[in-house]
């Protein structure tokens, strides 16, 4: 029979693309021939805006590039340019960005699977993610004020230290957690309905994982065991105790599980840092690079010149951000400003193999796969 | 007294005549002026109207903001925040906006939840002209209402209220899930003073 | 337990009338003007009347019922600002359809696109024709009840497939599509799940299914057919889930992959027909579970309160326990993929359909029941 | 030794200079040798690329490719010197298949043509964009509009008229 296929734009605006993306489908009937992503709807031009800002300026829109999971962004960009300028950090902050950056990594896991199970038909999971989800910004406000966008790592440390009493809800938050993640594992996981729309679906196997550039809990997916957090150990790592999970089927149900065992580990870190938090300062003390007279009073960053240059240099530095390798690359010319600033995002290399992933397949499938790969739109546009 | 450049005059405050009598209503009238429906007619009739489509307008009025079904549209960091209005802490259902229609044809309410790039603006203004009448617009986030953070930037829009009407402006990077209620309580008390009536120039 | 034929519902009214002694006055005011028939048209028309007035109540009722099952479930409130919980927001909300822009996109069939949402009400209303709400509440006791429902149950999908492809939309066309598939692959297991039932039975006289399944089985459980074809049932069940396209079944609309299926370009009053037609539909095949395998109407005699009104509150009691778990159905699931349940139909529902009507078959041969 | 200098021991003539990334070994390369050289490079076990950008350093342009291989832990960035008029380099495509949106986003913000790429077109700016956003010589001033032509492509002018509410 003589059949005609269907193109099918699917985006920007459509409920399951997470936001602006689009698709270009090629439709034989319910079956996806040829698959086209378009992006772009989101490109704010972030990077040139870096060259206009000032280094600390810059941190803000950092947190605008992965909105779910700010913090590692924050961490990311100060880490390069820490790296560049050559800054110590005390240990005390390290200890707080790293408990920043793993209940991040939870709060994003739980905002994955909510609408992970959102995009399958189920409205409830996304619900209780949220609940939880919620008791986590409540900490984070409690440190910086703000819910998503947080602007709180800064060259040299942490912009303020941790308010009292924030470890003993911590730890209540960690209490009630891993209760919840038992809970969401019953109630999803041995759900018939959801293992059939998971198992076997958007298959990618390890090779072709590495060389589509694939990172983070898509990537462990596949069965590679790899993570920035033990390859090249940053910040208190090293010393932490966690193992790295991964899952050899390479479908969407062994990405989704990942995020979920991840979540457990990061609450394991969380109470290990919790636990042995060192007292101390919470930013340095000492004064880096040429801070220029401007007159700019300093209050809230007296430890640290809002102006300052780092010598001039390249770096690239990365660390495992709840989506993958997200990098920062800065070029410094001496100046106040940086020369250049490329971001690596983890969301943009990820989206490379959808297309391959999901030829084949029909449009479930496709919102399955694409669910699993876990893509933010900022991050992917930027 | 001095304090800072300005000037502070001391205000003495009678405690006693705040205190308003709030009396029970006793006679038929009293009870009748009670329930506020006197003065809604009067009200009706003040608009020089009709007073049967002031009141018509008014049923409507009320329906229209009881039932104000959002388009699923979000752009960027916002949307994040409408998914956390939407949940079950802030739980939007309260007021009937639960249903988020994919379709801009069944939806009332647009949110404009981020930044309005140069490449989205003419989509955002399709769906805008895809919605049924009676529409409302509300613009959520500082990149929304003015380019925001990316004001200097090559590529975004300077505000959506340079291609579509906006009704509300929520301000915030992202705004608190309580803004954005407030800025929902200040659509509805919006609505209530439209009408077909005032539409057509019927009850100016 | 009542057996024996009761009386359809023009009966009743006529019987009412009877006894407050009025219908002889009015026969014979309407005899000297000649026009016997317009009494029972107008009859007919009280009973239409009431009919349509309850599916209306019914409908408002149920999306409210829906929404506040869902938030019940999420732990959450769900509408609460309109009226007393929330209980005037389905009115708020047909008030503000009936008042929204009736828009017909460029390109699509005007008078397909104007059409198609009535026929879809129009046959959700049918379906309630030869339904018994309780004893001798039934507009029309037809012989071939049962037929006639999965008869007219089908005509929704050509409505359905009328609107999608009136559209001029892909999502609606593939909504539509995708309706059709289901809609065949579904009938099938229906029908062969209901013909079991009318095995034991020998009748497809909805009154006479309810009629049979009074009593006891062996002195303790009622006499219903749940417990006398579990399979049957739980295939029925499936069945008209995916039938009234509910989650996990829900695939002409399902947001998530096509937008809002075959109303996707459907706004105002025509989206607010679909709207009442889907929850019209969801009363109905509860009901119809409920008759087929709940015992219908039946239940324990109470005193001296009319038997009519004790059938009718226990037929919408046992008809809301099944509205309720299709709803904690949806908000516990997620959705099926089109060619999986495709799959379900036609390689295991049908077999077992047919096993189970064998096993009907054999029961009554063997003169068990 | 570090991988840049094994790379230099292996081709004297096509790495130009070695270095450091700050903390990762870096090699200068000519850019006529790049594809052959990556294709040694994947061969010593560096199976990620983890990045490719272009830099505008006014009077030339610098492209650079940071890879990463996952079972030594190492790490190795190549640098190639581009001349400001036309800058050319080959594309990595066939050698990872990440390369495809790197090289088309390096070109659509920076303008260089990777050649051998199968699909080089902009990825983030809409077809039709005037300049790249990201050369130090982009014209912050330039206002560009977008509106919608047939089957949802982009049609950019410098004319807000179409789009805008207020002329």
């Amino acid at each position: 029979m003589e059949t005609e296929q269907l193109l099918l734009n699917m985006g920007p605006v459509h409920p399951s693309t997470h936001g602006v993306l689009r698709f270009k489908l090629r439709m034989d009937g319910e079956i996806i021939r040829d698959c086209q992503v378009v992006m772009g709807y989101l490109h704010r031009g972030t990077e040139k805006l870096g060259e206009m800002k000032t280094y600390l300026q810059f941190v803000p829109y950092t947190d605008r590039l992965d909105y779910i999971a700010a913090m590692p962004n924050n961490y990311a960009y100060v880490k390069a340019v820490e790296e560049l300028a050559g800054i110590e950090v005390p240990e005390r902050a390290e200890f707080i960005r790293v408990l920043c950056m793993e209940l991040n990594r939870v709060v994003n896991h739980l905002v994955f699977l909510g609408s992970l199970l959102l995009d399958l038909g189920a409205s409830t999971p996304i619900m209780y993610g949220f609940r939880e989800r919620e008791k986590a910004l409540q900490l984070f406000e409690m440190l910086c004020g703000a819910r998503m966008t947080f602007n709180y790592i800064k060259p040299g440390g942490v912009r303020e230290d941790l308010p009292e009493g924030f470890i003993p809800k911590l730890n209540e938050f960690m209490k009630d957690m891993e209760k919840r993640v038992d809970d969401y594992e019953q109630l999803i996981n041995g759900n018939e309905i959801f293992l059939l729309r998971m198992k076997n679906i958007g298959v990618i196997s390890a090779e072709e994982a590495v060389n589509y550039g694939m990172t983070g809990p898509s990537l462990r997916g596949s069965g590679v065991k790899y993570d920035i957090r033990r390859l090249e150990p940053y910040s208190i790592y090293p010393d932490l105790d966690f193992k790295v999970c991964s899952y050899p089927e390479g479908d969407s149900y062994a990405r989704y599980m990942v995020r979920i065992d991840e979540m457990r580990e990061s609450l394991h870190i969380l109470r290990q840092v919790a636990d042995n938090m060192p007292p101390g300062k919470a930013a340095t003390t000492q004064r880096y690079g040429i801070a220029p007279e401007t007159g700019i009073p300093s209050s809230v960053m007296s430890y640290f010149p809002r102006i300052f240059t780092p010598p001039p240099g390249e770096v690239y530095s990365r660390i495992e951000a709840p989506k993958g390798e997200l990098g920062f690359y800065v070029v410094s010319d001496g100046t106040t400003k940086p020369y250049r600033i490329k971001i690596r995002s983890p969301s943009f290399c990820n989206l490379v193999a959808i297309p391959s992933m999901i030829v084949g397949l029909k449009i479930p499938d496709l919102i399955a796969a694409f669910g699993t790969i876990d893509v933010v739109l900022g991050d992917v546009d930027r | 007294m001095e304090k800072g450049g300005f000037r502070v005059d001391p205000v003495t405050i009678d405690t006693t005549k705040i205190k308003t009598e709030k009396k029970e209503p006793e006679t038929a009238l009293e009870k009748l002026e009670d329930t506020g429906l006197i003065s809604t007619l009067l009200a009706a009739r003040e608009r020089k109207g009709l007073v049967l489509l002031t009141t018509i307008d008014q049923v409507f009025n009320w329906a229209r903001l009881s039932s104000l079904w959002p388009v699923t549209s979000g752009l960027a960091c916002c949307a994040i925040e409408m998914m956390a209005v939407a949940m079950a802490h802030h739980d939007i259902a309260r007021f009937g906006m639960e249903i988020f229609r994919a379709s801009p044809r069944q939806a009332d309410l647009m949110f404009v939840a981020g930044t309005v790039t140069k490449r989205m603006a003419p989509r955002v203004k399709l769906l805008y002209e895809m919605m049924a009448e009676p529409k409302w617009v509300i613009s959520v986030g500082s990149c929304a209402n003015t380019g925001g953070p990316y004001h200097e930037s090559y590529c975004v829009l300077k505000g959506v209220d340079n291609i579509i009407p906006v009704d509300v402006y929520i301000p915030g990077c992202p705004p608190r899930p309580e803004a954005w209620l407030y800025g929902v309580i200040q659509l509805r008390e919006k609505i209530k003073n439209e009408g077909y009536g005032a539409k057509w120039g019927l009850n100016k | 337990m009542w057996t024996g034929d009761g009386m359809n519902a023009y009966e009743l009214i006529v019987s009412i009338l009877y006894s407050i002694d009025v219908y002889d006055l009015l026969l014979d005011a309407f005899r000297s003007a000649g026009m016997e028939y317009a009494l029972r048209v107008i009859i007919v028309l009280v009973e239409l009347a009431v009919l349509f007035g309850f599916v209306l109540i019914t409908v408002m009722f149920l999306t409210w019922m829906e929404r506040k099952v869902v938030a019940m479930v999420q732990s959450r409130y769900g509408p609460m600002v309109t009226g007393p919980r929330g209980l005037l927001q389905p009115v708020m909300d047909g008030i503000k359809l009936i008042g929204k822009e009736d828009i017909i996109p460029a390109g699509a069939d005007r008078w397909i696109f104007t059409l198609a949402p009535f026929v879809v009400f129009v046959a959700a209303l049918l379906v309630f024709i030869p339904l018994p709400f309780g004893y001798s509440l039934i507009i029309s006791d037809l012989k071939v009840g049962l037929l006639y429902i999965i008869a007219i149950s089908a005509v929704s999908p050509v409505a359905i497939l009328l609107a999608g492809w009136a559209s001029n939309n892909k999502y609606s066309l593939m909504g539509a599509m995708r309706a059709v598939a289901q809609d065949i692959s579904y009938t099938i297991p229906l029908a062969l799940a209901a013909i079991a039932v009318v095995v034991f039975t020998g009748s497809l006289s909805t009154v006479d299914i309810v009629n049979a399944q009074s009593g006891t089985l062996f002195g303790i459980i009622p006499k219903w057919f749940i417990f006398i074809t579990p399979l049957g049932f739980i295939l029925f069940l499936i069945a008209s889930i995916a039938e009234m396209g509910r989650i996990p079944f829900d695939f002409q609309e399902s947001e998530q992959e096509l937008v809002a299926g075959f109303f996707t370009e459907y706004s105002g009053m025509k989206f607010a027909m679909f709207f009442l037609a889907e929850y019209a539909h969801l009363f109905a095949v509860s009901g119809i579970v409920v008759t087929l395998f709940f015992g219908g109407w039946t239940g324990p005699v109470l005193g001296n309160i009319p038997v009519q009104i004790t059938s009718l509150i226990y037929f919408l009691i046992k008809t809301y326990a099944v509205i309720f778990f299709a709803m904690w159905l949806r908000d516990t699931v997620p959705r099926v993929r089109i060619d999986q349940l495709l799959n379900l139909g036609w390689k295991i529902m049908v077999p077992l359909a047919l096993l189970n009507l064998l096993f009907a078959g054999f029961v009554v041969t063997a003169g068990v029941i | 030794m570090n991988a840049a200098e094994e790379l230099k021991q292996s081709f004297p003539e096509s790495v130009t200079g070695v270095g450091l990334q700050t903390n990762k070994p870096l090699a200068v390369i000519k850019k006529e040798d790049l594809l052959m050289i990556a294709g040694k490079v994947k061969e010593m076990g560096f199976d990620n690329l983890s990045v490719v950008t272009g830099i505008d350093y006014v009077d030339h342009f610098e492209v650079i490719y940071n890879f990463f291989s996952y079972n030594n832990k190492q790490n190795l960035a190549l640098k190639v010197i581009l001349e400001r008029e036309n800058p050319a380099v080959d594309s990595l495509f066939s050698l990872y298949k990440v390369a495809d949106w790197l090289e088309r986003e390096t070109y659509d913000l920076v303008g260089i043509r990777f050649s051998g790429h199968p699909n080089l077109v902009r990825i983030l700016l809409p077809d039709g964009w005037e300049g790249h956003p990201l050369r130090k010589d982009y014209d912050m001033n330039k206002e560009q509009w977008v509106t919608i032509g047939e089957d949802g492509e982009d049609i950019v002018s410098t004319d807000g008229s179409g789009i805008l509410r207020r002329k």
